[in-house]
């Protein structure tokens, strides 16, 4: 369980996250929503260890883990995926999802210089996870590519992928979706679904597709001006006035005018 | 392009309509005669074939993608298909080694991008598509780099239209939200006052509000005379808004038909509309 | 207790000696700031660019000079300024052309550039050297001196003499002049904005129109231009040997650097920090802290922090301490 | 497998152009070229370590080979106990003082909380403390550098085996990395080149002005060896008896025999560093740091504890470029701190690796075999240009001109062979994949 | 000439970095004495001298090192004239000369530490250990009344030796050094040094540095912020570029540069000027051309080319017994030495090697006057 006690983190004078509370429980598909500059990337920052907070804290299973660096977290169990996608490009596809357990043999210089038989095991059962990673994300034939060189939406994949890579408790996903094709995105979903079910990890989902959302969310959050707006189950949010106007809309305005 | 039942002529008895400056004459590329039927669309990406880099593998094969005057034509397709690819093959960012890509009949396969933009082409890279450095004024000042004439009443009508814009313009847009950026990157592309705009995935990462009032806006700019071709994942409202729809599947060309026939497909939707 | 004196003694050795020296580098280091804003790489030959400049200034001076042409108190070398901008931005351009283009083309990694324009500033270096020797050649003239210690002594009875060399109070005011011309040319003129974008992003820059070859040009030249004022300037101060020159370059990236690259005004920031902390920390405060106390009184020692010898350790140094309180310089420069 | 082949083929042309050195010049040249190429490979080994592997942009290559010249003779000349006495022990003791009042003014900022007490209380401690060390300091380094200052002045060194210099150098390189490291590794690209570079120019003004260190510009000369000297071969008997049955004079047999020793020693170093290497490299070790390399904070994400990767390979690359500057200084056989400048010991290390092709070790020890090459030829390769074009000409002023300038004809050559390669092959000679 | 009768000597100098401006004129200068030599057509029966250059960088110490090499075992030289830094010097000598035994006589290199240095009977040199300069130096300003002084001098070993060697030897005699502050060649500002030394103050600056590197910027520096008006300058200051910069600006300021009460310095002079070689006076012309003539000398005097053999005649030539011999006298010099006869080299620079094979140091005492450099007695 994940718990957000006022939490504040300002650019200059611009709040970003201006006092955001929220707690995320165990086992949940957290929805998280908003407009445009909500500041739900930055909260997902500051809580991945990324950005420091103005002030605030972050408790996770209560344990005050504020301020601690990515990789810290990373071995406490928290995993998340950017936005912008970050891929390491000049490493393969498959390389890029090897890399990510953490604690390899091979990680450490004696073994590399002393270990070699070891390492090569472990090889070996790293590259069989990764290849059942790509093939799990339908781009196992871009398993020897450089990471560097494939399309926007399949960088956005292995970024999901990376998290399939290891027993996560907790992932935080920054917009899988935005660039994924939907017929892909849907099974997606199913997998985080099942993830979520099977190996119990929790997941945070910023997202702007509500069909998504739909899917697999319970409980959602909206966000906007840096504060949560709303929370509640997907049928209470979607009827909130608030959110309607600040988020949702009403729906294309010109829309019977197309096809002239 | 012989498996693609889809391609008819649709939306060409349009473009005779829209299409004032006349009929292009057509010139099929090398070994490629069957793509005959886009030929008098305002913008035209004839049977492409090509990669990136001198020596890498061939991404397009025989792709064609074409949108007539003041229309939409959206381009979806899984990841890795050649979308973005097919874009930038239009936009004379990569080499292509077979066909040709034509503006209002003319053939501009040979031009730079730069030359392409002078010609009334405007682009919106899916990424890396705003400059990050630059305060978000600045970036749609770049996008009316070619103007000579005043740009400010356009510029009112994009913050009009993004007003979280105006309300940033003296920001480095490298410091905006993933949708704010998406905003600018749009907005420094309808600076431009293109006479063809390509977007590639416009609406990755706005919000559902901003995404309607996009569209909204794109069909205004298309009404206004403007070619609009995008890709978008989004695929379902843009079939609905779109005059045509291509389905790019590993460089090819799959279906091809207007928006709401594609819509109609239960092949297409269920294998890359999300069912 | 003698303020005044205390004063002047200050100003003669500390303050007006590292303002001057402070300009020289902020404008050396403007055109290295420029090169890595816009072209994106650490350019090594700038040191040699300068030299090569100056050489030509100093060349068409001795013509002028043989010719009696002159510029009254001011040096001839000023007229021949525009000379020497124009061989330097030809041979930039002509660098550019045969040399740097191809990295372009081919997208290069910045680091790939830098180790060009080593061998670039090695050719350089040898064409300098080739042309007019490597000795130190002399072309100042004119009045030396705006304000020189024995006539200030003179016109004001004081103990201590303050000197204010023409050449420095030329270069104060072209640095400070330069600056603020090219801050607004960068940040308010269409073509300075547009080679900003094109530093940013070079295939939207594309994609807005903007001609990145033109872009370059005009990068070269300002940086031509710059390169040979800053040579000029700094030759008249001191004297010109290329030597000399090829050494500037590590104060003047230090400047470029601590200021922030690819910003001008940390350029000029960045020239004072280097040129202040040279001077001031192995300063000895003898003399001025002898005015500052009681009448007669002395210390003993020479109150110096470090001896001399650490002076480009010291400068290093509070470099160090700088960067590592703004990681980015003081303006908050870019990094690729 | 043609990659195999051009590698092959590479290695062969610079093998073949030393082998030409000596069948034109002489073997002692080709020798001589061949020992400093070794050392210059492993120097560009620890830059490759710390740019291609981990993107580290480290220009203080010269400060970590001067301090292994430092280890060179703090290790193997003979110590010189009137120096201790007179105040060797009393600059150890300021030194450790000195250290002391740092720690003590670090703990103090990590203490204290935040505010004009701590910035007081901090400036009066390190005030006080650098009084109180140069009060303890300076009448010791008068002392000892009193004594004897034209042929000593400075507290000597262990008389140790001078060999034992060099793993202590790369232990020296790799100390002073580690403080740098912790101090300036948070900085990026061009921010951290200057930094270190102006450590690395701390360093030198270190060596420089502390004569009682290695007695400063006055140079420490005639470095034990750890292979004989010449002199004494051909003063042995069975020596000049040996090569004269392989038909030699005792001079040129000599000099060939050291440096042929030297040359043994050298491979071997190179051959365990670049083992070590290419295994750290091609291993999950690897894997991460070119992660690492790519994006940072993706790999921070994933679990990898960046700042202390960079902190390690930071170190490790130092130690190298440490070991082979104590390699260098025994070949030599003295340490002239004056002779350190960054065009030679860092720019041209960056250009062997670049050259030869970043990221990749093998391409380092190309890069470093073939740059050291033509550094060390282009000057009578400039001559000979010079004397070409001269050659037809009368003589007069031009000509003469032109001759004079043959010297600098060393640096255009230098710099024309730099970017014909660079243009050949804009990623090095052999790329990373 | 035939094979057999060409003799190659190694000329190596820094051609190229920080004292490149200073060894064309070195280099003319030792060339000059071997180009006599070969139009004599006395050494060895009709020999030709053929000079072979190299660049020794003055500060790298291996690219020094392999540009010896190259000379000794491709060129096939027979001795070497040079080199011309310490520190460079110091290197080729333990690496190269030692090794190969080739003997190696430098015009310029004078950190005392090279007296010390093992040579196997193979390394002399022309130019003065500095440690005898700074007594001279002391001596001169005491009896001038000057009694206290601020030092500067360029951070290597022949400046701080030089200035080590002051220091001393002006304390014995009861001078005060206000301070010392070392200044780095070539930078591009001293404002910190001449700062530093004002605040010391004293009657007057010695600078030991060189005269087209560091040390005019010192003296500019200096007489600008109106910080010392007399100079005190070693020889390494001394050259005609200083009466070009500064002329009457510093008339009153003394100096000091090897030589002896001799004709061979105007003769030097002006067969440098009938040369036509720039920048001839500068420092170590004349000590060039004596390294030279005196390994020819040597040869001949050994009747021999092998370094092994003529090494042990330097000391022999150099110093008395037997005819004196001034610079464009070496055919007479050949001659007598082909007859058996002893002779004296003085050469331009009053040569007399003394110890392990370095000049004794007679000095020349110069003060500027009018803006010229004057000489005022030897000592
Ligand atoms: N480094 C920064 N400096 C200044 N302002 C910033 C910075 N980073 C983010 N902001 C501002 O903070 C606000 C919140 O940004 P954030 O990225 O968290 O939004 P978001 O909710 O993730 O939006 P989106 O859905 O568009 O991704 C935005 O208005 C943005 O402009
Ligand atoms: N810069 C590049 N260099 C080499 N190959 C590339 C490059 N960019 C993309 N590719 C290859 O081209 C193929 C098509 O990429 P493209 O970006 O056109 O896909 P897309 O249809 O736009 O996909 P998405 O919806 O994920 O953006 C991919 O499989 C990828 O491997
Ligand atoms: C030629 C001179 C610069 C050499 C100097 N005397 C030295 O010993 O280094
Ligand atoms: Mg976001
Ligand atoms: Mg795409």
């Amino acid at each position: 369980m994940i718990v957000v006690e006022d939490l504040h983190k300002h650019f200059g004078g611009f709040h970003a996250v201006d006092g955001a509370s929220l707690r995320i429980e165990t086992g949940s598909i957290t929805g998280l929503i908003g407009p445009n500059g909500a500041g739900k990337t930055t909260l997902f920052n500051v809580i991945a260890g990324v950005l420091e907070p103005t002030s605030g804290r972050v408790i996770m299973d209560g344990e005050d883990i504020t301020g601690l660096p990515p990789h810290a977290l990373f071995h406490k169990g928290l995993l998340r995926t950017f936005q912008i996608a970050h891929e390491f490009g000049s490493m393969t596809c498959r390389e890029n999802l090897m890399m990510v357990p953490g604690g390899q043999l091979g990680e450490t210089l004696w073994n590399t210089w002393f270990g070699r038989k070891r390492i090569a095991d472990e090889e070996r059962a790293l590259r069989a996870k990764a290849d059942e990673v790509l093939e799990f994300l339908t781009i196992e034939h871009i398993a020897d590519l450089k990471a560097g060189e494939v399309s926007g939406g399949q960088k956005k994949l292995l970024e999901l992928g990376r998290t399939m890579m290891v027993d996560a408790k907790i992932v935080f996903l920054d917009e899988v979706g935005a660039g994924v094709n939907r017929t892909l995105l849907y099974t997606i979903a199913d997998a985080i679904k099942q993830l979520n079910k099977e190996r119990g990890y929790t997941f945070v989902v910023i997202e702007h597709d509500m069909d998504f959302i739909d899917k697999i969310c319970d409980p959602v959050i909206c966000m906007a001006e840096g504060k949560v707006l709303a929370e509640g189950s997907l049928a209470e949010i979607k009827a909130n006035e608030q959110v309607i106007e600040a988020y949702l809309g009403t729906g294309l305005k010109n829309k019977d005018k197309v096809g002239a | 392009m012989s498996k693609n039942p889809y391609q008819d002529d649709h939306g060409n008895k349009d473009a005779s309509i829209t299409n004032p400056q006349g009929r292009a004459e057509f010139q099929p590329a090398p070994g490629t005669g069957a793509a005959a039927h886009t030929g008098d669309a305002f913008l035209i990406g004839d049977s492409m074939t090509g990669g990136y880099g001198k020596t890498g593998p061939d991404i397009l094969h025989d792709c064609t993608i074409a949108v007539n005057k003041g229309e939409i034509a959206v381009i979806v397709g899984p990841n890795g298909a050649g979308k973005s690819t097919a874009m930038k093959a239009t936009f004379g960012m990569l080499n292509l080694r077979k066909g040709s890509v034509r503006l209002d009949g003319e053939d501009i396969t040979g031009l730079s991008p730069q030359d392409r933009v002078i010609k009334g082409m405007g682009f919106v890279p899916q990424t890396h598509n705003i400059f990050t450095s630059m305060t978000v004024e600045e970036n749609l000042e770049m996008g009316a780099f070619i103007r000579r004439d005043d740009y400010k009443g356009t510029m009112a009508q994009v913050y009009d239209l993004f007003p979280i814009l105006k309300e940033k313009r003296r920001q480095p847009a490298g410091e905006l939200s993933g949708g704010q950026r998406q905003q600018v990157a749009v907005g420094r592309a309808l600076m431009t006052r293109p006479k063809v705009l390509l977007l590639d995935e416009p609406t990755a990462g706005v919000s559902p509000i901003v995404m309607d009032e996009l569209f909204d806006r794109i069909i205004e700019v298309a009404r206004t005379g403007i070619s609009i071709l995008m890709v978008e994942q989004n695929a379902r409202q843009a079939l609905e808004i779109a005059d045509k729809g291509y389905v790019l599947v590993q460089g090819a060309n799959a279906h091809t038909g207007t928006g709401k026939d594609l819509l109609a497909d239960p092949e297409v939707r269920r294998s890359f509309l999300g069912g | 207790m003698d303020l005044l004196h205390a004063f002047l003694t200050l100003a003669n050795f500390v303050l007006v000696p590292a303002i001057a020296y402070g300009s020289q580098l902020a404008i050396g280091a403007l055109g290295v700031t420029l090169i890595y804003g816009i072209l994106r790489f650490s350019n090594f030959a700038h040191g040699d660019t300068m030299a090569f400049g100056t050489m030509v200034v100093v060349l068409v001076t001795w013509w002028f000079q043989s010719m009696g042409i002159h510029l009254g108190p001011l040096p001839t070398a000023l007229l021949a300024l525009p000379v020497g901008i124009a061989a330097c931005a030809a041979l930039v351009l002509v660098t550019d052309r045969a040399v740097y283009r191809f990295y372009r083309a081919q997208k290069a990694k910045p680091v790939i550039l830098v180790i060009v324009s080593m061998g670039v500033m090695f050719i350089m270096n040898s064409l300098v050297r080739f042309i007019i020797g490597p000795d130190e050649q002399r072309f100042a003239d004119g009045e030396r001196f705006i304000l020189s210690a024995r006539d200030f002594k003179a016109m004001t009875g004081l103990d201590e003499g303050l000197t204010i060399k023409t050449t420095q109070g030329i270069t104060v005011i072209t640095a400070v002049v330069v600056v603020a011309a090219l801050f607004w040319f960068l940040n308010k003129t269409r073509t300075g904005k547009s080679m900003r974008a094109y530093s940013d992003n070079e295939d939207l820059a594309l994609l807005s129109g903007i001609n990145p070859e033109r872009v370059v040009v005009i990068t070269w030249l300002i940086v031509a231009a710059l390169a040979t004022v800053a040579g000029t300037l700094y030759g008249l101060d001191k004297s010109f040997k290329p030597f000399t020159y090829f050494q500037l370059l590590l104060p003047i990236f230090a400047s470029a650097i601590v200021g922030g690259l690819g910003n001008p005004l940390g350029a000029i920031a960045g020239g004072f920090v280097i040129a202040f902390s040279e001077v001031t920390v192995t300063y000895a405060w003898k003399k001025v802290l002898a005015y500052l106390g009681p009448e007669g009184w002395s210390p003993d020692g020479l109150v110096q922090l470090l001896s001399t010898d650490y002076k480009f350790a010291v400068s290093f140094a509070i470099l160090l301490v700088v960067l590592l309180f703004k990681p980015t310089g003081l303006f908050k420069g870019k990094s690729v | 497998m043609s990659d195999t082949g051009k590698k092959i083929g590479l290695f062969a042309i610079v093998g073949g152009l030393i082998l030409l050195t000596g069948v034109m010049q002489s073997w002692n040249s080709a020798l001589l070229i061949l020992n400093m190429g070794l050392i210059s490979a492993i120097m560009a080994l620890g830059v490759n370590l710390q740019w291609g592997f981990a993107g580290l942009f480290n220009v203080g290559v010269m400060g970590f080979v001067a301090l292994g010249g430092l280890a060179a003779v703090l290790v193997s000349s003979s110590p010189i106990p009137e120096a201790w006495s007179a105040g060797g022990f009393q600059i150890i003791g300021a030194l450790v003082l000195g250290l002391a009042v740092i720690v003590a003014a670090a703990v103090l900022y990590k203490k204290m909380p935040k505010g004009i007490a701590r910035t007081l209380a901090l400036l009066a401690l390190l005030i006080v403390g650098f009084v109180v060390y140069r009060a303890v300091f300076d009448p010791a380094v008068e002392a000892v550098e009193a004594i004897n200052p034209a042929a000593a002045g400075n507290i000597g060194g262990l008389g140790l085996p001078v060999l034992l210099a060099w793993p202590v150098g790369g232990l020296l390189a790799a100390g002073a990395a580690w403080v740098i490291g912790k101090t300036a590794l948070g900085l990026r690209s061009d921010y951290l080149a200057i930094a270190t570079l102006g450590i690395a120019e701390i360093i030198i003004a270190v060596m420089k002005n502390e004569d009682w260190l290695a007695r400063g510009v006055k140079n420490v000369i005639g470095l034990p060896r750890p292979v004989p000297y010449e002199v004494d071969l051909q003063n042995s008997a069975s020596f000049v008896e040996r090569a004269a049955s392989l038909g030699m004079d005792p001079t040129t047999a000599s000099t060939l025999w050291v440096k042929g020793l030297y040359a043994v020693l050298f491979t071997v170093v190179l051959l365990i560093i670049l083992w070590m290497a290419q295994m750290a490299l091609h291993s999950p070790w690897g894997r991460m740091m070119r992660a690492i390399r790519d994006n940072e904070t993706a790999a921070e994400a994933m679990g990898k504890d960046v700042t202390r990767r960079h902190l390690q390979i930071f170190i490790l690359g130092s130690a190298v470029c440490g070991i082979a500057g104590a390699m260098m200084t025994t070949l030599d056989g003295q340490l002239t701190p004056g002779t350190y400048n960054p065009l030679r010991f860092t720019f041209l290390i960056w250009v062997m690796v670049i050259v030869g092709g970043s990221g990749n070790n093998l391409g380092a020890v190309l890069g470093g075999f073939l740059i050291w090459f033509l550094w060390v030829q282009v000057e009578p390769m400039g001559l000979w240009v010079m004397q070409t074009i001269t050659s037809g000409m009368s003589d007069g002023p031009l000509k003469n001109h032109l001759l004079d300038s043959a010297a600098h004809m060393r640096l255009l050559t230098m710099g024309v062979v730099l970017l014909a390669v660079l243009r050949f092959s804009p990623r090095g000679l052999i790329p990373e994949k | 000439g035939s094979h057999g009768n060409e003799v190659k000597l190694g000329v190596i100098l820094g051609f190229t970095g920080p004292i490149e401006s200073l060894t064309p004129a070195m280099a003319a200068g030792a060339e000059l004495a071997m180009a006599e030599v070969s139009a004599s057509g006395k050494l060895m029966g009709g020999a030709k001298v053929t000079p072979v250059r190299a660049d020794s960088t003055c500060v790298d110490a291996g690219a020094a090192t392999a540009a010896a090499e190259r000379l000794i075992t491709s060129e096939g030289v027979k001795g070497i004239m040079g080199a011309d830094c310490s520190g460079v010097t110091g290197a080729i000598l333990a690496n190269v000369a030692v090794p190969n035994g080739v003997v190696m006589i430098s015009p310029s290199a004078t950190s005392p530490a090279l007296t010390a240095a093992e040579d196997n009977g193979l390394f002399f040199r022309t130019a003065p250990s500095d440690a005898r300069q700074g007594q001279v130096l002391a001596d001169v300003l005491m009896e001038k009344g000057i009694k206290s002084v601020a030092v500067t001098y360029t951070n290597n070993d022949y400046g701080k030796g030089l200035a080590d060697s002051f220091a001393a030897a002006y304390a014995a005699v009861g001078g005060t050094v206000t301070t010392t502050a070392a200044h780095e060649d070539g930078k591009a500002d001293y404002s910190a040094e001449v700062g530093a030394l004002a605040a010391a103050g004293g009657d007057a600056l010695v600078v030991a540095g060189y005269v087209d590197q560091g040390g005019p910027g010192i003296i500019r520096a200096s007489l600008d912020a109106g910080a010392f008006e007399t100079f005190v300058l070693p020889d390494g200051m001394i050259g005609g570029a200083l009466e070009t910069t500064f002329g009457a600006e510093i008339n009153g300021s003394i100096g000091t540069v090897p030589g002896t009460e001799s004709e061979g310095a105007t003769m030097m002079a002006k067969m440098i000027a009938d040369a036509g070689i720039a920048g001839g006076d500068g420092p170590y012309v004349g000590e060039s051309y004596d390294a030279a003539a005196l390994i020819l000398l040597a040869m001949q005097a050994a009747g021999s080319t092998e370094p092994g053999d003529y090494k042990a005649k330097v000391m022999d030539v150099a110093n008395a017994p037997g005819e004196k011999i001034y610079p464009g006298e070496l055919a007479k010099a050949l001659e007598i030495l082909a007859g058996g006869g002893d002779i004296d080299y003085v050469g331009a620079t009053a040569v007399e090697l003394i110890g392990p094979g370095e000049a004794a140091g007679g000095y020349r005492e110069i003060e500027i006057k009018d803006g010229k450099l004057t000489t005022v007695k030897y000592r």
